[in-house]
């Protein structure tokens, strides 16, 4: 899936949603990135966004238009596509067939339920966190560890042949998680606010992307506020409330 | 300091024995260190319940995953994580909330299945989970090229969700109403879609 | 989320505190942990002293030095005594099992590189093998920047798997395509240093 090019005609369109804040060309390159999840943003909420900021007299009015046409229209395709199949990598090849409504209907049903645990099993895991465990314990006698040696074998096999992707060797080796600069900006931020250029500047491409991800994943469960005066401005991250 | 001549009494034992682990404890286990018979320790937890109670104490007797375990209060989480110098692990994302659920409601099952039902690629969020010890492969789908591993929830998701037991989590139809279900199908039908035709199932 | 509006009280918060260090804790590390004054941690520790007194607990209250600590009664010794020898060693993740797996085939070699190989952070779960002694930092690889340590297995990780030595265990290429084991290596060859001996078995 490739979105064309956007002749940059948005490049002052930006959008306030839930799961982001920022400019319209941005949130096209992190879907694009799998940065984030096609499903958590709501396309009528951007296109009314768009209609808010339309111009259709400017000079290059027809242009905004076509161009966010274009790509809102990508973003639907994508967005439906997420809903048929993934396709395994075994099963690669075998003929991808159209769904039926009633299948459609099956799938997203199922999928709906699969949304409602979630969201259980969110509150359930946040009302349980905060228990620390005892620090009082006593070592098991030494030598008691049994290590089956076939788990080793499975393990290697498994090591060394997983296929890691996305291929990101021109951007150096990853060495931090998104919970882990999670943990950094929330410690960052704990001080005041903090522009993004000063959280990352010792940070590679590679941690600075992550740290977006970590930014907006913050700012989604409402920990953090992101704030940015002007299209492609420098970016504020600040403690919610 | 030590009574040796009058024997401890058995919630004394249960609770020292809580203290030195870190891991949930299962009743035989316990009865086995304590030498307590089923009742003694039954009775002992029961006290130690009201001891340890969330409004009564700072250290909480928490039973989960069918087993015991001294944990602090999280009301008192604040000051644990400022003597501890460490903040709290960051909460999980929405995809990784519902690949649980899948493993939780429809698990075991492999990776395959889990992008299947979520409709996106899972594989790094499933990996991060198991990294997380939240998930773990249980066995493998003989039947499917390949056999491919099932995938299930670990006791350490049931202990971080609370819960006593997999029973112990609401039937997924009183989380979904009817009228949500409902409304997918009318938004299906009102766009026109083509005419249904037998198909594979999601599985 | 957690019950903020009501504050818990001064003595679960010593409580929960000491829960989680093994340590004895100073007066001064408990205010500042707690945010207590003198007189709240003073009348908190007093109400704890009877709470864990040895007559009354199974757990009790030291206070050693100016410090403070809990632990076990000693009269309930003989069942903590039990508890650790029949307790069983927590068993290894998957990902445990991995890093071993890395350590042994392709070791010695650095924590960058085993989460290279991985495809994920491993730097938890060096950690831990490492404190449980499966793991021992062996040397270091002076061709990159900063020198990291490098990591091998231990003879007790060889002690636990039955093994008398490497080669004992089933030649890597018997495990993986020779086309898998080079992704691998370029895998470890990616930081720019020297790739560890590439050896098709454990070395």
């Amino acid at each position: 899936m490739t979105f064309e090019p956007l002749g940059r005609s948005l490049s002052d369109f930006t959008v306030e949603l839930d799961v982001y804040s920022g400019p319209y060309e941005w949130l096209l390159a992190l879907i694009l990135k799998d940065e984030l999840e096609i499903f958590e943003v709501p396309l009528r909420e951007l296109v009314e966004s768009y209609l808010l900021v339309r111009r259709p007299g400017a000079a290059n009015g027809l242009e905004r238009d076509t161009d966010f046409a274009g790509s809102a229209a990508a973003l639907i395709l994508l967005k439906s596509r997420t809903l048929s199949p993934a396709i395994d990598a075994d099963t690669e090849g075998i003929e991808d067939e159209p769904l039926s409504a009633e299948e459609l209907a099956e799938r997203l049903t199922e999928y709906l339920k699969i949304r409602r645990v979630a969201e259980h099993l969110k509150d359930r895991l946040a009302l349980n966190a905060g228990h620390y465990v005892s620090a009082h314990t006593i070592a098991p006698r030494q030598g008691s560890l049994r290590i089956s040696p076939d788990r080793v074998s499975l393990a290697a096999r498994q090591a060394f042949s997983r296929l890691i992707e996305p291929p990101v060797r021109h951007l150096g080796p990853i060495t931090v998680t998104l919970q882990q600069l999670a943990g950094i900006i929330r410690t960052a931020i704990a001080g005041g606010p903090i522009s993004y250029e000063s959280l990352t500047s010792d940070m590679d491409r590679m941690n600075r992307a992550v740290a977006f991800a970590a930014a907006l994943s913050l700012a989604q469960e409402g920990s953090l506020t992101l704030t940015q005066a002007e299209p492609l401005g420098p970016l504020t991250l600040e403690p919610s409330r | 300091m030590r009574d040796q001549d009058q024997r401890p009494r058995p919630a004394h034992l249960v609770e020292a024995v809580l203290l030195v682990s870190a891991r949930l404890i299962g009743s035989s286990d316990l009865r086995s260190a304590t030498g307590l018979s089923d009742q003694e320790l039954e009775s002992a937890l029961a006290g130690l319940r009201e001891r340890y109670a969330p409004e009564t104490s700072g250290i909480v007797l928490r039973e989960v995953a069918g087993g015991h375990l001294l944990s602090t209060n999280p009301a008192c989480s604040a000051a644990v994580e400022r003597f501890r110098r460490e903040a709290r692990p960051a909460p999980l994302s929405g995809a990784a909330h519902e690949v649980l659920a899948c493993a939780l409601y429809l698990g075991p099952l492999t990776r395959g299945a889990v992008s299947r039902v979520r409709g996106v690629n899972s594989e790094a969020v499933i990996r991060s989970l198991i990294e997380r010890n939240l998930l773990v492969e249980v066995g493998a789908d003989h039947d499917a090229p390949g056999s491919p591993a099932l995938l299930g929830v670990t006791d350490e998701f049931l202990a971080a969700t609370g819960a006593s037991s997999r029973k112990d989590f609401p039937p997924v139809n009183s989380l979904v109403t009817q009228e949500e279900l409902d409304r997918v199908h009318e938004r299906l039908a009102s766009s026109g879609t083509d005419p249904p035709d037998a198909g594979s199932e999601p599985s």
